[in-house]
C-alpha cells in the first residue's frame, strides 16, 4: 500500500477519535434538549467548570481566594492538601449536582413553558455567570488536569502498522487519550441509551420536552427530571472537561468546545443519543479529511466552517439530523 | 358513474350551479396506515357540503387533501372542470381556497386585526420597496383591504377585540377569529373543520348565522366538517360520511339519516 | 503626578496571558512609587481598564482613559493597536507596542505617535531564521521550515517576511494556519508527522501553543527543532504538556533570570500589599516582559522630564522622550535588571530599536526558561525595505506626509 | 390615569395604521428625535460618542436587522456576524476601489451586497427548521471569517489582513477616517438609524411583515391560507441583511476605524446582536433599541460602578461583570421573557388602570 | 342518584380571584364544592373561565404566568393552593386538559405509561390498567404503536383520557371532553365516566360546553359567566330551567330549534353577567 493512502487512512482514523470528543461535548446537549427542549448553550462554560473544580479539589485551593483576600486582607492560596484523583472526581460530581439543583431552581424552574429561544437566551446568560463565577471561584490562570490519563502516541499502535507502507510511512499514530476517551464515550452512550428507552423516568423525560403543561398536568415532577437530566448532563461535562483538559489545560478557551459540538448535534439530531456518536464521527473524519486534502489548496484553517457545511448538507436532506426525531407538521 | 344533478334553486332559495370541485378516487396513505380508500365525491357552486364520520376517519385528511397539504397517491382533483396539477398550498389558496383548521392555527404572536389581514395577503401586491416608503399604493392598498376586512369583522361582531392579540382569547372566540380570517380571503370554496367544536348552543347558533349568511350573501360554497349532528342535518345541502378511510353515504340529509351503515358506524341511535 | 493607562485583559480566552504582564507592568511603577517617590519627583499613578482582548471594549477603555491626561498606551493585543493608531495620532498620544501590533509603525515618519521597540514581528521571524542559519552553518538551503500560525492579523504578520527569507536563503516554507482559540490541532500536527520539516516555527497566542506543544509531543515531533515566537515561549505554553514540552524554544526580547529588580519588588510592592496580582507571578516570562515595557516607559518619561526640563510632562513631550530613548547595558544594571533586553536607540525615523531578540529553551524538569543565545541581529536588509513599502501605503492611503515632528 | 388611550378616535383606516395610532407615543417619539437631532450633536464628546452612542446607534441597526428575520419572521440566525462583515468588506472595497462616490452610497450598496448573501445563506431555511437552521447559519459566520480572512483581494492584500478606513467626506465634513469629529459620526449613524427604523417600521406594519409573522407563528398555517413561504422567507433574509450589512460598514467605517475580520465580526458578535433582540424583545422595534442600549451600557455602567466608584481591582470587577450580565439577563428573562418591550407595553398597560391594580 | 347532603365535600373551591400577566383578571370571585363520589358539571360560554378554574385547581395556572391571588382551594381539607400539581396528582386529582396536549413524539402506549408515572403500583397492576384503557377505547389500541402526534384529533383526546386513568385518579378534572368527538364517542365517553363515577367511586369536575349532554351525566352544575358564577343547581333542576333551556340547550318552548333558522330570529335579551 502506498504511504499516501496509509496517511490518508491515518486522518480517517484520527478524524474518528476527534469526532468521539467532540460527541462527548454533544451528549451534554442531547441531553437537556431531550428532556426539556433547552438548547443549552452553557455546556461548554459546564465542562470548563467542572474541570476547574476538579483542578481545584485535587489540588486543594481555596475558592474564591482573591475576593476573601481582597475583602478580608487575607493571604489565602491553598488548603495545604491535595484530594486523589479518584475522590475529587467523585467530589466534582457533588458539585455538579448542586449545579444541577441551583440552576433549576432559580432558573429554568420560572421559565417553564416559555419558547425555546427564550431558554436559550437564558442559558447563554446561565454561560456567562458560571463563566464569571469559575474565574472568581478558581481563578483564570491556565491550569493543568492530571487524573492520569495516559497521553502521546500509542507506540504499540505505530509499531505493529508501521510495516505496513515502506520506508516512507511511519506506523499509524493514535493518541492514547483519543483511545481513552472513546472507551468512556461507548459507555457513557450505551448508559445513556439504557436510561433513556428503559425507564420511566427516561420516558418521563422525553414526555417533558413535548409538552410542559401535560406532564405537570399527569403528574410527572419538572423539578425531579430537570435536575436529574442536569445533573447527568453536568456529568457528561466533567467527563468532557477532563479529556479536552488533559489536552489543553483547563482554562477559558475550554468553555468553546461548545461550539465544535454544534455541527455534531445538528448532524446527528438533536434529540438523539446515538446521533452524537455517529454524528461526531462523521464531522471529524469530515473535517480532518477536507482540512487534510482540500485544506493546502485552498489556504487551510477549514475545519470550522467545514464541520458546519457538512452538517448543513446533510440536513438540507434530512430536516431533523440524521437520528432526530421526525419533526411533526400538522394541521 | 356519479349522478349528474343539474343546477337548481333549493327550497330556502339558494342557488346550487354545477360542479365546482371534484374529487376522483382519492388514496392517501402514511406510511402503512391507509388514511384514504379511493373516495370519490363532488362539491357543488353554492352548496354546503357536510363530511362526517368517527373519529379518524380521514376527514381532515380529505380536506388537506383539497388544500394541497398532502398529496395523494392515487386520485385527481378537480377543481372548476379542469384538473389541479400538482400544488403547493399556497397556489391552492390562490386558487380561491380557503379554509379554517381543526386545532385552531391562528398566528399567536399577532393581533385579531392583523390575523384576519393575514387572510387579505391574496389580494395584496404591492412590493417590498413601495411599502419601505409606505406612500402612495402601499398605504392605499392597506387602506381599502382594510375596509373589506372591518366588513368582516363587523358581520362576525368581534369589533371589540380588533386589536386584542388572539393568544389571550378564548377558544370560541379564536374559532370565530379563524372564520373571519378565511372569509377575508373571499374565497370561492371555503373549508371548515369542525367550526363548532367546543362551543355551546347559543355560540353554534351564532356560528350557523355565520355560515349561512356567507353561503348566502356572497355565495361561497361551503364544505364543512361537524361532529354535531344539529348542525350538520339542518345546515348541509349534502352530506358525505366517511368511515376508516372509506366513503360509506353520500347523499342529502335525509337519506343519510335513514342509511343504516352510516348508523351502524357513526351515528349510533338514529339521531334527532 | 504622571498617569499610565494600562488596557490589561485579565479575562477572557487570553486572560491567562494578559494577567502577568498587566501585574509586571503595574508592578513596576508601583516598585518606583515605593522606591524613589515615582520618576523625578512625580508619583505614577496607573488608570487599568479590562480590555478581555476586545477590540470594542480597547476602544471604550482608551475613551474613557484619554481625559485623564495619560502618557502612553500600551494595549498589548494587535487588534487594539490598529484601532487605536488613527486615534493617538489624531489625539496626539504616543503608543507603545512592544514586539506586537503593526511592524510598519517603525517608520517613525509616517507613524509619529506609535513606538515598537525593541523590536517588531518582522524582527522576530527573521532573528528565527539567523538562529537557524548559525545552527546550520549559515546555510538552510534545502530545508523545510513550517509556520503554524493564529490565524489573524497577528498570525500573518511574519509571513511577508518568512517568504522574503525563504527566498533568499533557498528554504521551503509551508503554511499551517489554526483557527483560534486554536484547540483541535490535529490535522496541523498529522501533516508535520507526515512531512518532517526540519523546523517548525509557531506564531500562536493562548490556548493554540499549548496545544501546539502537547501534539508535537504526542507526534513525536523533536522539541528542540520547534521555535516559538515570543508570545510563544510563556511559563503556561508549556506547563500542561509537562515533561514532554521539554526543549521547546521560543524567542524572547527578555533574558530571563532572577533580576536584583524582582527581589525589590517582592520585597517593597508585594510583600507590601501594593502588588496589582498576588505575587505568584512575579518572575515568569511575562511578568518580566509587563516589567520590562514599565522599564521602557519610566526610561521614557525621565528622557522626558529631562527634555522638558519638568517633571511634569504632557503626552506630546512624551512622544519626544520617547523618540530619544536610549537603552544601555549600564542603565539597565544600575536600574537592577542587567541584560533584560537588548541594547537600543530610538530615533525619528526608526522606532523599533534594534529588533535584537534572543532563543530561549524550556527545562521541564526544573520548569526554567534557560537563554540559550545572546541577542541576535534581524536582517534589516530583508527588513527595512519592507517596512518602507507598507509605511508608504499607510502613508498614501491616509494621506499623511512623513515626517519628522 | 397616566397613560391614556381612551379619547384618542381615528376616522380613517389610515390614521388607525400610522405609526404611533396614539398621541401620547407619538409626541414621545417626537420629543426623542427632536433631543437625538437637535441636543444631543451640540452637546456629545468623544467618549460618549466612542464608547456609548456610536456603538448603540450601529447595534440597533443591527438589532433591528435581526429582529425582522427572528423577531418577525422567526428565523433564527447566529450569522449576523459573518454578514455585518459582509457589510464591512464591501464597503472597504467600495471606498477604495471608487473613492469618488460618496460614503453614503458606499453604505447602501454594502447593505445590498449583504442582502444578496444573505438571501444566498438563507436558503436552507426552506428546508432547515428552528435551532438546526440556528446551528446552520453559524455555518455562513465561519465561512465568512474565514473567507475574509483568507483572500488577499478582500483586504488588499494588506500584511496583516487588517483593513482600515480611509478619510473620507459628508458635505465637507469627516465622517470616517481619525480626525472624525464625534458630532459628526454620531449624525451620520443617526441618520442611518432613523431611516432605517422607519423603513423597518413600514415594512412590518403592512402585509409583507404579515407575512413574515404568519411564518413565524405558524409556518404550515401560512401556507395553507396563501403565503409563498419561499418569497416571505428569503425576503426577511433579504431584508434583514441589508440592514445588518450597513450596520456592519458603519461598525468598520465610522466606529472602529480599522477592523480585523475574525476579531470584530467573530461569533460573538452574532451572539451579542441577538441577545439585544431578545432582552430588547422579539417582534419590537422599539426593542431592539432597548436591547442595543441595555447591552452597550450595560457593561459600562457596571464598570463606572465597580471600578470608578466603589474602586475594587479591575479583574474581579471583570470577572463580577460576567457574572452580573449573566445574572440580569436571566433575571430579565424570568421577570419578563418577551423582553424590555413587552416589559413597557405591561407598564403601559398598568398605568392605564392606575391606580387600580386591575 | 347522588344524595348531597349526605357526602362530605371533597374539593372545595371558595372565592378565588385569578389574574394572569398581573393585569388581566379573569375569575371574579368564582366558589364551588365536588362532592366525593359526584359528577359536577362547569358549563359556560367561550372564555366564561373554566379552564381558568380548573387550572387553578390543579395548579397549573403558574406555566401560564397565571396565578390565584384571593380564595382559597380546599381538598380533603388540606389548602392545596401551594403544592406542585405533582403533588396534586399523588394526592388523587389529575386534569385533562383541553386541547389534547399529547405528548407528540411518544406512541400512543407511551403516552398512556406516562399517566402511570406516580404510581408505585407493581409493574401488573400498570398492565392491567393499560388493558382496561384499550377496552374502553379499542381504537387507541389499534393506533398504539403510532405517534401520538400524527393520530387524529379524536384519537388524541382519548389518549389524553386514557392516560387521565392510567394515574388511578380519585378526582378527574376533564376539560371539554367532548371536543371533537364524533357523537358515538361522546355517548361512549360520558358513559366511561359514568362508570367509573358509580363502579369506581372517582369524583369528577367537568367544564364542558355539550351542556345537554353534561347535564345528562351531571349531579351537580355550575354556571359561569365572565369569571362569576351566575347559577347553580342540581343538574335536573338546571336542565328545566327556562334560561338554561334557551341559551344552553337551545330549546325554547317548541321544542328543538332549527339552526337553519337562527337567522330568521332574534335572540331573547339574556340575563346580566
Ligand atoms: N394565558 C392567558 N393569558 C391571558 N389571558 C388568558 C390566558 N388564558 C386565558 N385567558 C383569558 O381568560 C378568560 C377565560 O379563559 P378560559 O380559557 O378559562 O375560558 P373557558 O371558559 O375555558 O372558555 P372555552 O370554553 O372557550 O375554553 C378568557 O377571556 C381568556 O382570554
Ligand atoms: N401526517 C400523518 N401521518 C401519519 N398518519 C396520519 C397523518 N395525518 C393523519 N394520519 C392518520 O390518518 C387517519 C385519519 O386522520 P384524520 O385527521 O383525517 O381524521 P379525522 O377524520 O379528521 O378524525 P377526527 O374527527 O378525529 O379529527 C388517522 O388515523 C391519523 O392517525
Ligand atoms: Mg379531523
Ligand atoms: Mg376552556
Amino acid at each position: 500500500m502506498s504511504a499516501d493512502f496509509l496517511y490518508m487512512i491515518e486522518v480517517v482514523i484520527n478524524g474518528l477519535m476527534a469526532g468521539v470528543l467532540y460527541a462527548l461535548v454533544a451528549l451534554g446537549f442531547v441531553l437537556i434538549y431531550k428532556a426539556s427542549g433547552i438548547f443549552n448553550y452553557a455546556q461548554g462554560v459546564m465542562a470548563l467548570f467542572g474541570a476547574l473544580t476538579l483542578v481545584g479539589i485535587m489540588e486543594g485551593q481555596v475558592p474564591f481566594a482573591h475576593i476573601i483576600n481582597a475583602t478580608f486582607g487575607t493571604d489565602l492560596h491553598q488548603f495545604g492538601w491535595t484530594v486523589p484523583a479518584l475522590l475529587a472526581i467523585l467530589l466534582t460530581v457533588g458539585v455538579m449536582i448542586l449545579l444541577a439543583w441551583m440552576v433549576h431552581t432559580f432558573v429554568f424552574r420560572h421559565l417553564v413553558g416559555q419558547e425555546p429561544i427564550i431558554l436559550f437566551m437564558a442559558t447563554i446568560g446561565l454561560a456567562y455567570f458560571l463563566e464569571g463565577i469559575g474565574d472568581l471561584m478558581w481563578g483564570s490562570d491556565i491550569k493543568t488536569l492530571d487524573v492520569g490519563i495516559p497521553q502521546g502516541g500509542s507506540l504499540w499502535v505505530e509499531n505493529l502498522s508501521s510495516g505496513l507502507g515502506g520506508e516512507d510511512f511511519y506506523g499509524f499514530f493514535i493518541d492514547k487519550l483519543d483511545i481513552t476517551a472513546s472507551v468512556v464515550a461507548i459507555l457513557l452512550v450505551a448508559g445513556l441509551i439504557a436510561f433513556a428507552q428503559y425507564t420511566k423516568q427516561g420516558r418521563a423525560m422525553r414526555a417533558v420536552a413535548d409538552d410542559h403543561q401535560a406532564a405537570l398536568s399527569v403528574g410527572i415532577s419538572l423539578n425531579f427530571i430537570w435536575v436529574l437530566v442536569w445533573s447527568l448532563a453536568g456529568m457528561v461535562a466533567l467527563v468532557a472537561g477532563i479529556m479536552w483538559g488533559a489536552k489543553s489545560g483547563v482554562q477559558f478557551s475550554l468553555s468553546l468546545i461548545a461550539l465544535k459540538a454544534l455541527p455534531v448535534l445538528m448532524l446527528g439530531g438533536f434529540t438523539s443519543i446515538p446521533g452524537a456518536i455517529v454524528g461526531g464521527l462523521i464531522i471529524g473524519v469530515g473535517e480532518k479529511l477536507f482540512e487534510y486534502t482540500i485544506g493546502p489548496m485552498i489556504g487551510g484553517a477549514t475545519e470550522n466552517w467545514f464541520a458546519y457545511v457538512l452538517a448543513l448538507l446533510f440536513l438540507v436532506f434530512r430536516p431533523q439530523g440524521l437520528f432526530g426525531e421526525r419533526i411533526i407538521e400538522r394541521v | 358513474m356519479k349522478d349528474q344533478v343539474e343546477p337548481h334553486v333549493t327550497a330556502d332559495g339558494r342557488r346550487i350551479g354545477g360542479v365546482l370541485m371534484d374529487l376522483r378516487g382519492i388514496t392517501l396513505r402514511f406510511g402503512g396506515v391507509e388514511a384514504i380508500k379511493n373516495i370519490s365525491f363532488d362539491i357543488r357552486e353554492g352548496e354546503i357540503r357536510a363530511i362526517i364520520g368517527p373519529n379518524g376517519a380521514g376527514k381532515s385528511s380529505m380536506l388537506n387533501v383539497i388544500s394541497g397539504f398532502y398529496h395523494p397517491q392515487d386520485g385527481e382533483v378537480w377543481f372548476r372542470g379542469a384538473k389541479r396539477p400538482a400544488m403547493k398550498p399556497f397556489q391552492v389558496a390562490r386558487l380561491g381556497i380557503a379554509r379554517t383548521f381543526q386545532n385552531i392555527a391562528l398566528f399567536d404572536g399577532m393581533s385579531v386585526l392583523d390575523n384576519i389581514m393575514t387572510g387579505r395577503l391574496t389580494h395584496m401586491k404591492t412590493g417590498l420597496l413601495s411599502q419601505m416608503v409606505w406612500a402612495g399604493p402601499a398605504a392605499r392598498e392597506e387602506a381599502e383591504n382594510r375596509a373589506v376586512v372591518e366588513r368582516i369583522i363587523d358581520f362576525l361582531e368581534i369589533q371589540a377585540i380588533r386589536k386584542t392579540p388572539v393568544g389571550r382569547l378564548p377558544y370560541g372566540l379564536k374559532k370565530r377569529v379563524e372564520l373571519a380570517r378565511a372569509l377575508a380571503a373571499e374565497p370561492k370554496l371555503l373549508l371548515l373543520d369542525e367550526p363548532m367544536a367546543g362551543m355551546n348552543v347559543e355560540e353554534k347558533e351564532d356560528m350557523s348565522r355565520f355560515i349561512l349568511d356567507v353561503n348566502d350573501e356572497f355565495g361561497t360554497t361551503i364544505a364543512l366538517i361537524e361532529h354535531d349532528m344539529g348542525v350538520v342535518m339542518d345546515l348541509s345541502d349534502r352530506v358525505v360520511v366517511m368511515d376508516y378511510g372509506r366513503k360509506i353515504g353520500d347523499g342529502t340529509p335525509a337519506e343519510i339519516r335513514a342509511n343504516q351503515e352510516v348508523i351502524d358506524a357513526y351515528l349510533g341511535v338514529a339521531h334527532d | 503626578e504622571l498617569v499610565i493607562p494600562d488596557l490589561s485583559y485579565r479575562t477572557g480566552p487570553y486572560g491567562a496571558n494578559g494577567t502577568p504582564f498587566s501585574d509586571g507592568y503595574q508592578d513596576y511603577f508601583a516598585l518606583l512609587n515605593a522606591r524613589d517617590g515615582g520618576i523625578g519627583g512625580e508619583t505614577i499613578r496607573i488608570n487599568e481598564c479590562e480590555t478581555a482582548y476586545n477590540t470594542e471594549k480597547g476602544v471604550e477603555c482608551y475613551e474613557a482613559t484619554k481625559g485623564d491626561a495619560p502618557l502612553v498606551y500600551q494595549p498589548l493585543s494587535t487588534g487594539i493597536t490598529y484601532q487605536l493608531i488613527p486615534k493617538v495620532a489624531a489625539d496626539q498620544i504616543p503608543m507603545h507596542t512592544l514586539g506586537y501590533g503593526r511592524t510598519s509603525a517603525a517608520a517613525g515618519e509616517t507613524f509619529p505617535w506609535v513606538f515598537n521597540y525593541p523590536a517588531t514581528y518582522w524582527d522576530a521571524a527573521s532573528v528565527a531564521v539567523n538562529y537557524l542559519l548559525s545552527e546550520n552553518g549559515d546555510d538552510l538551503s534545502g530545508k523545510t521550515i513550517a509556520l503554524i500560525y493564529h490565524n489573524s492579523a497577528y498570525g500573518k504578520e511574519p509571513i511577508r517576511t518568512l517568504e522574503e527569507l525563504s527566498e533568499k536563503h533557498g528554504f521551503t516554507l509551508t503554511q499551517l494556519p489554526v483557527d483560534p482559540p486554536g484547540q483541535e490541532q490535529k490535522s496541523q500536527w498529522l501533516q508535520i508527522r507526515r512531512d518532517r520539516p526540519d523546523y517548525v516555527i509557531m506564531w500562536g497566542w493562548g490556548v493554540q501553543n499549548q496545544v501546539a506543544i502537547q501534539e508535537a509531543a504526542n507526534v513525536g515531533y523533536p522539541m528542540d527543532q520547534f521555535i516559538g515566537n515570543w508570545w510563544a515561549g510563556a511559563e503556561p505554553d508549556v506547563m500542561a504538556a509537562g515533561m514532554a514540552a521539554d526543549g521547546y524554544k521560543s524567542l524572547n526580547m527578555n533574558r530571563i533570570q532572577n533580576y536584583p529588580v524582582l527581589d525589590e519588588i517582592r520585597a517593597q510592592v508585594i510583600d507590601a500589599g501594593n502588588g496589582a496580582g498576588d505575587g505568584s507571578n512575579v518572575g515568569t516570562v511575562l511578568y518580566i516582559r509587563g516589567m520590562y515595557t514599565a522599564m521602557l516607559a519610566a526610561e521614557a518619561i525621565a528622557k522626558a522630564q529631562e527634555l522638558a526640563g519638568s517633571p511634569q510632562i504632557t503626552a506630546a513631550q512624551m512622544r519626544d522622550g520617547m523618540e530619544a530613548l536610549e537603552i544601555t547595558n549600564a542603565r539597565m544594571a544600575e536600574l537592577g535588571m542587567e541584560g533584560i533586553g537588548p541594547e537600543f536607540t530610538v530615533s525619528c525615523e526608526n522606532h523599533s530599536g534594534s529588533g535584537e531578540g534572543l532563543v530561549q529553551q524550556w527545562n521541564a524538569a526544573e520548569q526554567v526558561w534557560v537563554p540559550l543565545t545572546d541577542f541576535i541581529a534581524p536582517d534589516k536588509s530583508v527588513i527595512d525595505p519592507l517596512i518602507a513599502e507598507d509605511a508608504a501605503a499607510y502613508a498614501a492611503e491616509n494621506g499623511i506626509t512623513p515626517g519628522c515632528l | 390615569m397616566l397613560y391614556r388611550e381612551a379619547g384618542d378616535f381615528k376616522t380613517t383606516y389610515a390614521a388607525d395604521s400610522q405609526t404611533f395610532p396614539i398621541r401620547s407615543d407619538r409626541w414621545r417619539y417626537f420629543a426623542v428625535l427632536a433631543i437625538a437631532w437637535g441636543v444631543i450633536p451640540f452637546v456629545i464628546d468623544d467618549y460618549w460618542a466612542n464608547a456609548i452612542l456610536v456603538p448603540f446607534l450601529i447595534y440597533s441597526i443591527a438589532a433591528i436587522g435581526l429582529n425582522i428575520l427572528t423577531g418577525y419572521c422567526g428565523q433564527v440566525s447566529l450569522g449576523t456576524g459573518g454578514f455585518m462583515a459582509v457589510g464591512a468588506y464591501s464597503v472597504y472595497k467600495l471606498m477604495t476601489m471608487f473613492p469618488e462616490v460618496s460614503i453614503v452610497v458606499h453604505v447602501i450598496l454594502a447593505g445590498g451586497i449583504t442582502a444578496l448573501v444573505g438571501t444566498a445563506f438563507g436558503l436552507p431555511s426552506l428546508r432547515i427548521k428552528g435551532f438546526y437552521l440556528a446551528v446552520a447559519t453559524l455555518a455562513a459566520q465561519f465561512f465568512l471569517v474565514w473567507l475574509f480572512n483568507k483572500v488577499g483581494w478582500f483586504y488588499n492584500y494588506s500584511a496583516s489582513g487588517q483593513i482600515s478606513a480611509p478619510e473620507r467626506f459628508v458635505a465637507g465634513v469627516a465622517v470616517t477616517g481619525a480626525n472624525t469629529a464625534p458630532w459628526a459620526q454620531y449624525l451620520i449613524c443617526l441618520a442611518f438609524v432613523t431611516v432605517c427604523a422607519i423603513v423597518a417600521r413600514n415594512l412590518t406594519r403592512g402585509s409583507v411583515g404579515r407575512k413574515w409573522m404568519a411564518i413565524r407563528d405558524m409556518d404550515i398555517a401560512a401556507e395553507i391560507i396563501g403565503v409563498n413561504p419561499l418569497t416571505a422567507k428569503l425576503s426577511a433574509f433579504a431584508v434583514s441583511s441589508f440592514f445588518i450589512g450597513i450596520s456592519g460598514a458603519l461598525f468598520f467605517a465610522v466606529y472602529l476605524g480599522a477592523v480585523e475580520v475574525g476579531e470584530a465580526f467573530g461569533i460573538q458578535k452574532s451572539f451579542l446582536v441577538l441577545f439585544m433582540c431578545i432582552i430588547g424583545g422579539l417582534g419590537s422595534i422599539f426593542g431592539s433599541f432597548a436591547g442595543a442600549a441595555f447591552l452597550v451600557l450595560l457593561p459600562v455602567a457596571l464598570k463606572v460602578l465597580g471600578v470608578d466608584l466603589l474602586g475594587w481591582p479591575s479583574s474581579t470587577v471583570a470577572h463580577l461583570q460576567l457574572v452580573a450580565v449573566g445574572a440580569l439577563i436571566m433575571f430579565f428573562l424570568i421577570k419578563e421573557p418577551h423582553g424590555l418591550a413587552q416589559l413597557w407595553r405591561v407598564t403601559k398597560e398598568k398605568l392605564r388602570l392606575w391606580p387600580f391594580p386591575y | 342518584m347522588l344524595d348531597e347532603a349526605q357526602t362530605e365535600t371533597l374539593l372545595e373551591v371558595s372565592n378565588i380571584e385569578v389574574i394572569y400577566n398581573h393585569v388581566i383578571l379573569v375569575l371574579k370571585g368564582v366558589s364551588l364544592k365536588v362532592p366525593k363520589g359526584g359528577i359536577t358539571a362547569l358549563l359556560g360560554g367561550n372564555g366564561a373561565g373554566k379552564t381558568t378554574t380548573l387550572k387553578a385547581i390543579s395548579n397549573l395556572l403558574h406555566s401560564e404566568r397565571g396565578a390565584v391571588t384571593k380564595g382559597s382551594i380546599i381538598y380533603r381539607g388540606e389548602r392545596v393552593q401551594e403544592l406542585s400539581p405533582e403533588a396534586l396528582v399523588r394526592r388523587g386529582v389529575i386534569q385533562v386538559m383541553e386541547g389534547r396536549h399529547c405528548f407528540e413524539h411518544l406512541t400512543i402506549e407511551e403516552n398512556l405509561m406516562t399517566g402511570a408515572y406516580t404510581r408505585s403500583a407493581g409493574k401488573a397492576a400498570v398492565a392491567a390498567d393499560l388493558e382496561m384503557v384499550y377496552t374502553y377505547f379499542p381504537r387507541l389500541r389499534e393506533r398504539r404503536k403510532s405517534q401520538a402526534g400524527y393520530t387524529s384529533g379524536g384519537e388524541q383526546q382519548m389518549c389524553a383520557i386514557g392516560r387521565a386513568l392510567m394515574s388511578k385518579p380519585e378526582t378527574i378534572l376533564l376539560d371539554e371532553p367532548s371536543m371533537g368527538l364524533a357523537p358515538q364517542l361522546v355517548e361512549e365517553i360520558f358513559g366511561i365516566v359514568k362508570d367509573l363515577n358509580e363502579r369506581e367511586g372517582v369524583s369528577f369536575l367537568l367544564a364542558e360546553q355539550n351542556t345537554n349532554v353534561a347535564l345528562r351525566f351531571a349531579h351537580h352544575g355550575y354556571i359561569l359567566e365572565s369569571g362569576r358564577v351566575v347559577m347553580e343547581g342540581p343538574a335536573a333542576e338546571l336542565r328545566e330551567n327556562p334560561d338554561v333551556k334557551e341559551f344552553y340547550l337551545g330549546v325554547s318552548d317548541a321544542g328543538r330549534k332549527s339552526f337553519r333558522d337562527v337567522r330568521s330570529y332574534r335572540r331573547r335579551k339574556r340575563w346580566l353577567a
